[in-house]
């Protein structure tokens, strides 16, 4: 790993403290947001915001399950945020397929396709393992080590073979789109 | 002299009706030679001419003043315009010179009964022409109006003679009539110029027959007209001063409204432009019964220019219509013509650069001096209706999708049209070139005592 | 020159003391809604994080819209008095209509560059915040008309002059009312974020803003705030010295800040009807009374 | 069963169906291939005019599909479940789009999961799958857990991660 | 004057036959002669006269004042403009001859018309103006020709009664010059003869530039003439209306003539219903603005609009309002000139006016862009552009006068031109490219020139003023308008109103400074990736295009939002009542009157006409005897 400047020492600083996220959600895991987000939890003490659009945020947290179709869609929104960007994968679906791995058409592992920087076992987390997971980003983050954005620019080809292996091709045409 | 003017045209209808293929060339010869006599009458005026040697109030005479003579110097120049057409004049060069013949001795006549015999025959022959091209259920129309209008001004000639014992127009406009009798005298011959003079509400042929063929048009509409004009200001004002002349000025402002609005409802060329001389006919006669200067001789000053202007628009409408069936951007092909309808339609309408900008100005602040506010208010409401119409006319005919091919169109058309129009720019500039003769017009009109004077003073001369 | 430093001042005190506003902002709606809350300085750790992002550009349009908007606003805050003769930098400049009109400046940067990024949702913004424009300058426009009318001028130092006697706030407290109402709608607080909408249109013109673009536009905000609310204060709130200014600044800003927290959004022809209606005829009201010279 | 659904069962008596009463507002007729079109029309003249769903069960050890259509009445609720059974090795059968024009989007997906053809219905482009190159996954002799261990890569555990889970719970000793 | 003018006239005639040899050298000899008066205005001396010649015995007299002067030259600004542009836009015309002729010929009749001494002058140029350029109008789009007919009736319903009140001003005081009839109005002591004089005068400014009864023909004129005529119909031909508005309101004593008729704020009953049409006007301009699809339609009502400010200003009767409500002229002309220059630009290149038909243009044509830009700031009166001054000077002498509704009607219009102009700026030049405008180019340089000089006109005039002011207030002197305030007060840079002062060299000078500011942190911060507006651009491999929802989308036209872009607002108010129906109505009703007297007098069977002759006999003897 190469060493920071003092000035990006700084901006990671305020990166780990100001995370706006957009968030990627399935059914379950959607349901664990809002308390994280209200009065009980509380996450903008962190400084932690939901963000409408991709080009306004830092992290991307996708919760459960993608398929082959969800996938392509989860790729094309990563390639649009800006870096530096993280990735968080929420729940063991993201992690090993969880109960629907044999499926012919949900993936089995995120981090094959697009980098995650903090995975949140469970199935599903609570909100505080979710807070936890930030904290962790956070700390991440400060140390200069959530480089995730930075490994899909390295390992750009690798990633891009592992996507298309599994999609055949990442950005379809179809009737609806044209 | 004066004699000639009719018999030449006579002559010549008899011999075109011996011989049909020679129609045309006798109908030009006639009107070349007309027009050269009437221009060389100038040095006649005024003067009389007793037919036969029978000496007014007995017999027959023809008057000769400014009134008469500008008003033949015009009716045969335009006699003389539509010569150049003979495809227009086609098989009835006969009877268009019946009718040259009749206009002549109709402005000339100084006698009651006499104007009534040469009112028949153009009634006669203008119906003739107005069947032309199988318009026969419009002529006959015509016909029937006609014969109601000769039969009233025929009652009028009689009620004149159990009252005077004469038949003489000077006779007349000397002797007094009571007033009863003048109001009978005159309604009864206005109703029978009326007709001819397009009066509301006796013009109900005009759409017909101005919207029925090509000839009847062009010279109903402007010679015949005149005629019509001149016989309802020598009536009205030389000889039956007074009388209705009020009711004449209600009636025409009524026609210049009617004539306008119908004709903004027209989607017939020609109907529109026959409508329009209807709203113009109605302009003129307004501004006429007004009964004195300066509104007599601006009343002709606006009917010299309509007349030219319609003679234009009749022109190439007659030409057009008669050539294609759907005359949308027909200009396109036919630009010369293009220029000269709009020229004409812009004339008519009062652009200033025009010639009718400088009489309906004129009428406008004539009536404004005379504390007449309700014409000019009326004029150009009746402007404005005109203005629509003419406009649609002009933007359709230059600027829609052509959808006929154009052909090539005959020079004859252009020519004469182009130069009419450009003669309406030019008054616009000189407008003395028809305001002087019009003021001559009106001063022998209005002039009782000069009308009277002409024929006394020529009793003893010939 | 002293009003060039003076502007500079201006400057100044607008982006450290509104963004410091701003987190306590959020402070106070985290407190009215029983959560804790970012910290007081969160909004300068998110304009400079966003600045130190590597952002995308959707061409030159883009790029010179977020530039012509922030140079608006900053020569906007420039000009406005803060509360006294003395803090008036160009005491020759300080017409209303001039500061309200040079204010659109930034405005329509903004929404050109924001079209310009070829986004269907920013161009639904900008026509949602030019409709809630002419909801909310009008009532505003014509309470500010008739204090014109009553003082006899439209500069803006003058007018604090004039409120020696007794804040405007006294003399006209319909008039008052209404402009803070209209001053909500102007800040874009929550009953009228109508143009932001994050939830329907993806937070509106912003949508395609990244980085240092989203920064940029971030402190032009902050410019649109201090031009603002500082308008109001210096209109309604009377003079004093700068101390006092900053108070009635912070206090006017909790206030729109509290009304906003607890409110839902309205739709954009809720938005027209509410502002036509009672703000409006109060406006006239207003006017009327000034005319008729029934004020306190 | 509601009076209406023994009227429209006794107008569908000619076409020698095979009635099975699921409960009270449900119905199970099995026709034979040709009637089916019959019957569905039939039924949808009685009232049961909207179509809920087109699906598809695989009797593979029948070596037979069957085609199941679902209509429902709104006058009662009640449904019919009409079924007929079609060769499973040579998956044919006749489009009814044109009774119901919402049959192409069903049609389209049966023969993207199940590889049905439906004659007269030529629009069978994939409607939900994208970029799909293997048999239709829907049929009973696919197996989807191969597939997914061709395409979709496990995470290799370098650990034994149960024996650690457990070893952490405190059952065995690691 | 007088040569000049026919010179031109005839000159006209002459570029007719040329342009048929070759139009372009027609074009090039039309912007010659227009460079020639642009010149020749500045060698006239104020105050000089002249005799045109003789009509009636009256003498039509030409003269040279402060107003004809400004007036004169505004217009010669946008039509020299649109005669450069011209010279390569012909070729998109199929009537390029005779659009060079009438362009001509409408020049020098306006010119005739800002020259005039008296009331008949006036009305034969203005004539002349209104025939020409009523024959350029169909040349454009197939609604064009009904266009011309709608524009040659309105125009002529005003005129008729600008005629008529100029014949019963003649028919009172013998005498048709304008120094004269205003002498004699303010002595004269029949009100009703005044007040009916005064409108009916005005009636020809209304009807020309476009106030609210009679504004109907600028949508569908404008709208559908030639492009670049449509620059000079709103940027010139209108402001001639404005010019008779100002003759009627300023020039004639109306505060002295209206003694006792003051309704609110010492403005005279008759002037405030000019008022109140003006008002009604940049309401009904506003409103129908938004609505638009079509942008030339759309600035055609912002015309209205801003022709009703310009009423509004002046017929204030307020030294200030008046000086904002003829700088506006300035202003409106040039923004509505570069506009539909622009517009023309846009349309020579892509052959639609339809804003929902377009998008992105600013990637193919971003001078016209610039140009676009720079006029919208001006028309919706945002500094630095000169657009301001005039909206401010107007605000000033309203708040001043304490006319709060009318105050609301120019705050609404000015809010709402926001909105209106926002429509083509971001449907036509932002957005997303449809592909089949993917090969359009900048238009050549000789149609760029005039816009972007136009443009520089109008921003070096909006920050420094003083000299378009000079003219104003020399006008102002003339008409003796209260109270006598130096507006621009050049030697201190400010622009002074009756309620505060600004200056406008600070703050262009401030909006530079935050600019260069924004650029110093612009460029401070790290560079950003460039990037396609929706084609999948592939740099470093990765596709990054705009915000999509996550879905792929690869035709931009269902990716443009152009269309319905205030629906909610215009829901507001889409069951207005519409003028142009009742005007409608009103045309139908007199083609159906034409209908009846057709149908009774001119159609029946030969024996309804004995009848019809029995009953005239028998009326005129009842009447009669």
């Amino acid at each position: 790993m190469k060493e920071r400047t003092v000035w990006e020492q700084i901006a990671d600083q305020l990166r780990s403290r100001s995370i706006w996220m957009l968030h990627y959600c399935t059914g379950c895991g959607a349901m664990e947001l809002p308390p994280t987000m209200t009065a009980r939890f509380d996450m903008e003490r962190f400084g932690i915001m939901p963000m409408a659009t991709p080009r306004q945020a830092d992290i991307l947290l996708i919760t459960g399950y993608l398929n082959t179709k969800t996938l392509r869609r989860v790729i094309y929104t990563y390639e649009q945020m800006a870096d530096p960007k993280y990735v968080i994968g929420f729940g063991s679906c993201t992690i090993n397929g969880g109960i629907y791995y044999d499926s012919y058409s949900t993936i089995n592992r995120l981090d094959y396709y697009i980098p995650v920087d903090v995975y949140i076992a469970g199935c599903m987390p609570r909100p505080e393992a979710i807070l936890e997971a930030f904290q962790y980003l956070m700390e991440k983050i400060r140390k200069g080590e959530a480089d995730g954005w930075k490994r899909y620019k390295e390992n750009y080809e690798w990633y891009k073979q592992n996507q298309i292996r599994s999609l055949g091709e990442v950005y379809v045409h179809d009737e609806f789109h044209e | 002299m004066m004699t000639l003017a009719i018999a030449i045209p006579l002559i010549a209808a008899f011999l075109a009706a011996i011989r049909k293929s020679w129609g045309y060339i006798l109908y030009a010869i006639a009107a070349i030679l007309n027009f050269i006599l009437s221009l060389s009458l100038i040095g006649a005026v005024p003067s009389i001419h007793a037919l036969g040697g029978w000496k007014p109030p007995f017999g027959i005479n023809l008057v000769l003043d400014n009134a008469s003579f500008y008003a033949i110097l015009f009716i045969n120049a335009i006699f003389l315009i539509v010569a150049v057409f003979p495809d227009i004049i086609g098989k009835y060069a006969t009877v268009m010179l019946v009718l040259m013949a009749a206009v002549n001795g109709f402005v000339l006549t100084g006698d009651l009964f006499n104007s009534f015999v040469f009112m028949e025959i153009i009634s006669a022959a203008a119906v003739i022409i107005a069947s032309k091209r199988e318009n026969y259920y419009s002529a006959f129309k015509y016909l029937i109006f006609a014969g109601i209008a000769g039969s009233l001004y025929l009652i009028a000639v009689i009620f004149v003679y159990t009252q005077t014992g004469s038949l003489n127009m000077a006779q007349a406009a000397y002797f007094s009539f009571s007033q009863k009798s003048l109001v009978a005298i005159t309604t009864l011959f206005l109703i029978g110029l009326g007709v001819e003079a397009k009066l509301f509400p006796l013009n109900g042929w005009v759409m017909g027959v101005y919207g029925g063929n090509d000839l009847a048009p062009v010279i109903l509409s402007t010679a015949v007209t005149f005629s019509a004009m001149y016989m309802m200001g020598r009536l009205m004002i030389t000889i039956f001063g007074g009388g209705v002349l009020q009711v004449l000025y209600v009636l025409a402002l009524i026609t210049m409204l009617a004539g306008e609005l119908a004709a903004l409802y027209q989607k017939n060329l020609l109907k529109t432009l026959a409508y329009s001389s209807i709203g113009q006919a109605g302009l003129v006669l307004a501004v006429l019964s007004k009964g004195k200067e300066p509104f007599t001789s601006l009343a002709y000053f606006q009917l010299m220019n309509e007349v030219t202007a319609k003679l234009v628009l009749f022109l190439v409408a007659g030409y057009l219509v008669y050539k294609y069936t759907n005359l949308n951007g027909i200009f396109k092909s036919h630009k010369v013509l293009g220029t000269a309808f709009s020229i004409a339609s812009f004339s008519l309408v009062g652009f200033p650069l025009f010639a009718g900008f400088q009489s309906k100005l004129r009428i406008i602040m004539e009536a404004f001096k005379g504390g007449d506010y309700l014409l000019p208010a009326l004029l150009l409401l009746a402007t404005l209706i005109e203005l629509t119409y003419l406009i649609r006319w002009n933007v359709r005919l230059w600027f829609e999708d052509q959808v006929e091919e154009g052909e090539k169109g005959s020079w004859r058309h252009g020519f004469v049209a182009i130069a009419l129009a450009i003669f309406l720019v030019v008054i616009f500039f000189f407008p003395n070139i028809y305001l002087a003769p019009a003021s001559k017009m009106a001063d022998a009109i209005t002039s009782v005592s000069g009308y009277i004077n002409i024929v006394t003073s020529g009793l003893g001369g010939m | 020159m002293t009003g060039v430093y003076k502007a500079i001042f201006n400057l100044a005190i607008a982006f450290f003391f509104v963004l410091t506003l701003e987190g306590i902002g959020r402070k106070i709606t985290a407190r009215v809604q029983r959560r804790i809350g970012p910290p007081w300085y969160q909004s300068f750790i998110d304009v400079f994080k966003a600045l130190s992002k590597h952002p995308f550009s959707n061409g030159w349009i883009f790029d010179f819209g977020v530039l012509m908007a922030l140079g608006g606003a900053i020569a906007t805050a420039a000009i406005v008095p803060m509360g006294s003769t003395f803090w008036t930098p160009f005491p020759n400049t300080d017409n209303f209509f001039v500061i309200m009109y040079l204010f659109a400046v930034g405005a329509l940067g903004m929404a050109m560059g924001m079209v310009g990024s070829g986004n269907p949702w920013a161009s639904i913004g900008v026509t949602r915040a030019l409709t809630q424009m002419l909801g909310y300058e009008l009532p505003y426009l014509i309470v500010l008309a008739s204090m014109m009318f009553y003082y006899k001028t439209a500069s803006i130092h003058l007018l604090i002059e004039k409120q020696a006697g007794g804040w405007n706030l006294l003399v006209m407290p319909i008039g008052a009312i209404v402009a803070f109402i209209s001053l909500l709608g102007m800040l874009g607080k929550k009953p009228f974020d109508i143009a932001i909408a994050p939830a329907e249109i993806a937070s509106g013109p912003m949508v395609e803003l990244s980085g240092k673009y989203l920064g940029l536009l971030h402190i032009m905000h902050v410019f649109s705030i201090f031009v603002e609310i500082t308008l109001f204060v210096d209109v309604f709130l009377g003079g004093g010295n700068f101390w006092w200014f900053l108070l009635k600044f912070l206090i006017v800003w909790i206030l729109a800040v509290l009304i906003s927290s607890v409110l839902p959004r309205f739709r954009i022809e809720q938005m027209l009807k509410f502002y036509w209606g009672v703000p409006l005829g109060l406006a006239f009201l207003n006017a009327f009374f000034v005319l008729m010279g029934w004020t306190l | 069963m509601t009076n209406s659904m023994n009227e429209a069962l006794k107008a569908i008596e000619i076409f020698n169906p095979m009635v099975e009463e699921i409960d009270e507002r449900q119905v199970k007729v099995s026709v034979g291939n040709d009637k089916l079109v019959s019957v569905l029309e039939t039924l949808k003249s009685k009232g049961y005019s909207h179509l809920s769903l087109i699906t598809c069960v695989d009797w593979i050890d029948d070596g037979q599909l069957e085609l199941v259509y679902i209509l429902f009445s709104w006058q009662d609720g009640g449904k019919f479940i009409v079924t007929t059974r079609i060769d499973r090795n040579n998956p044919k059968f006749v489009t009814v789009k044109e009774i119901w024009p919402v049959a192409r989007f069903y049609e389209r997906e049966l023969h993207e999961f199940f590889g049905v053809e439906f004659e007269g219905n030529d629009d069978m482009k994939p409607l939900f799958l994208e970029l799909w190159d293997e048999m239709p996954p829907l049929r009973k002799d696919f197996d989807p857990r191969e597939y997914s261990k061709s395409k979709f890569p496990d995470r290799k555990y370098e650990k034994d991660v149960i024996k650690e889970a457990k070893i952490f719970r405190g059952e065995i000793d690691g | 004057m007088a040569i000049t003018l026919i010179s031109i006239l005839a000159l006209s005639v002459a570029v007719y036959f040329i342009s048929k040899l070759s139009w372009k050298v027609g074009a090039v000899i039309n912007a010659l002669a227009g460079a020639y008066l642009m010149i020749y205005l500045f060698t006239l001396k104020v105050g000089s006269s002249e005799v045109l010649g003789t009509l009636f015995g009256e003498k039509l007299l030409l003269t040279y004042t402060n107003a004809s002067f400004y007036f004169s030259f505004v217009s010669m600004l946008v039509i020299l403009a649109v005669m450069v542009f011209a010279i390569k836009w012909l070729d998109s015309q199929k009537y390029p001859s005779a659009f060079n002729m009438f362009l001509l010929m409408m020049t020098a009749a306006s010119l005739g018309v800002f020259f005039a001494g008296d009331l008949l002058t006036l009305y034969i140029f203005w004539e002349i103006a209104v025939l020409s350029s009523m024959l350029i109008v169909p040349m454009g789009k197939k609604e064009a020709r009904r266009a011309a007919i709608i524009y040659a009736v309105m125009s002529a319903t005003g005129t008729y009664m600008y005629l008529y009140a100029s014949f019963m001003i003649y028919s009172r005081y013998g005498n048709f010059n304008l120094a004269e009839v205003a002498k004699d109005l303010a002595n004269d002591p029949s009100m009703p003869f005044k007040v009916t004089v005064y409108l009916l005068l005005a009636a020809a400014g209304i009807a020309k530039s476009g106030i609210f009864p009679l504004h109907t023909w600028l949508r569908i004129a404008h709208g559908n003439a030639p492009d670049a005529f449509s620059a000079v119909l709103s940027g010139q031909l209108v402001k001639l209306g404005s010019y008779v508005l100002m003759l009627v309101t300023a020039f004639f004593p109306t505060l002295k003539m209206f003694q006792g008729l003051e309704l609110y704020s010492k403005i005279p009953s008759p002037n405030y219903f000019l008022l109140a049409l003006g008002a009604t006007s940049i309401i009904v301009g506003t409103l129908m603005a938004i609505k638009q699809d079509d942008m030339k339609m759309l600035i055609a009502f912002s015309s209205v609009a801003n022709g009703g400010y310009i009423l509004v200003g002046i017929a204030t009767m307020d030294a200030i309002g008046f000086e904002g409500g003829i700088l506006h002229v300035f202003n409106h002309a040039l923004a509505a000139a570069i506009i539909f220059m622009a517009f023309a630009s846009v349309v020579y290149r892509t052959h639609t006016t339809k804003i929902s038909e377009m998008g992105g243009l600013i990637h193919k044509m971003p001078i016209t862009f610039i140009s676009y830009l720079f006029a919208i700031i001006s028309l919706a009166g945002i500094p630095p552009m000169s657009g301001f001054i005039s909206k401010w000077m107007i605000y000033q002498a309203l708040v001043r006068k304490g006319m709060f509704v009318t105050a609301f009607i120019a705050f609404f219009g000015s809010i709402g031109s926001f909105l209106y102009v926002f429509r083509p700026l971001a449907g036509v030049f932002l957005g997303q490219l449809p592909k089949k405008y993917k090969d359009v180019k900048e238009v050549p340089a000789i149609m760029w020139i005039p816009m972007v000089t136009l443009v520089a006109i109008s921003f070096i005039m909006g920050v420094w003023p003083f000299p378009i002011l000079k003219p104003i207030e020399a006008m102002r002197a003339d008409f003796a308008i209260s109270p006598s305030v130096k507006i621009a007060d050049a030697s201190n840079w400010l622009v002074r109103g009756v309620t505060g002062s600004w200056n406008p060299v600070i703050v262009f000078n401030l909006f530079i400074i935050g600019f260069a500011i924004a650029y110093l942190l612009y460029t401070l911060f790290p560079k950003p990736k460039k990037v396609d507006l929706l084609a999948p651009h592939k740099e470093e491999g990765a596709p990054i295009n705009i915000y999509t929802g996550g879905e792929y989308i690869y035709t931009p036209d269902l990716y443009q939002y152009n269309t319905k872009m205030y629906a909610g607002f215009e829901r507001m108010y889409e069951k207005h009542p519409s003028w142009e129906k009742v005007l409608d109505m009103l045309c139908k009703f007199f083609h159906d009157l034409g209908q009846l007297v057709h149908g009774w007098f001119f159609r029946p069977s030969p024996s309804a006409y004995a009848f019809w002759t029995v009953m005239t006999l028998l009326i005129v003897f009842w009447v009669r005897w």
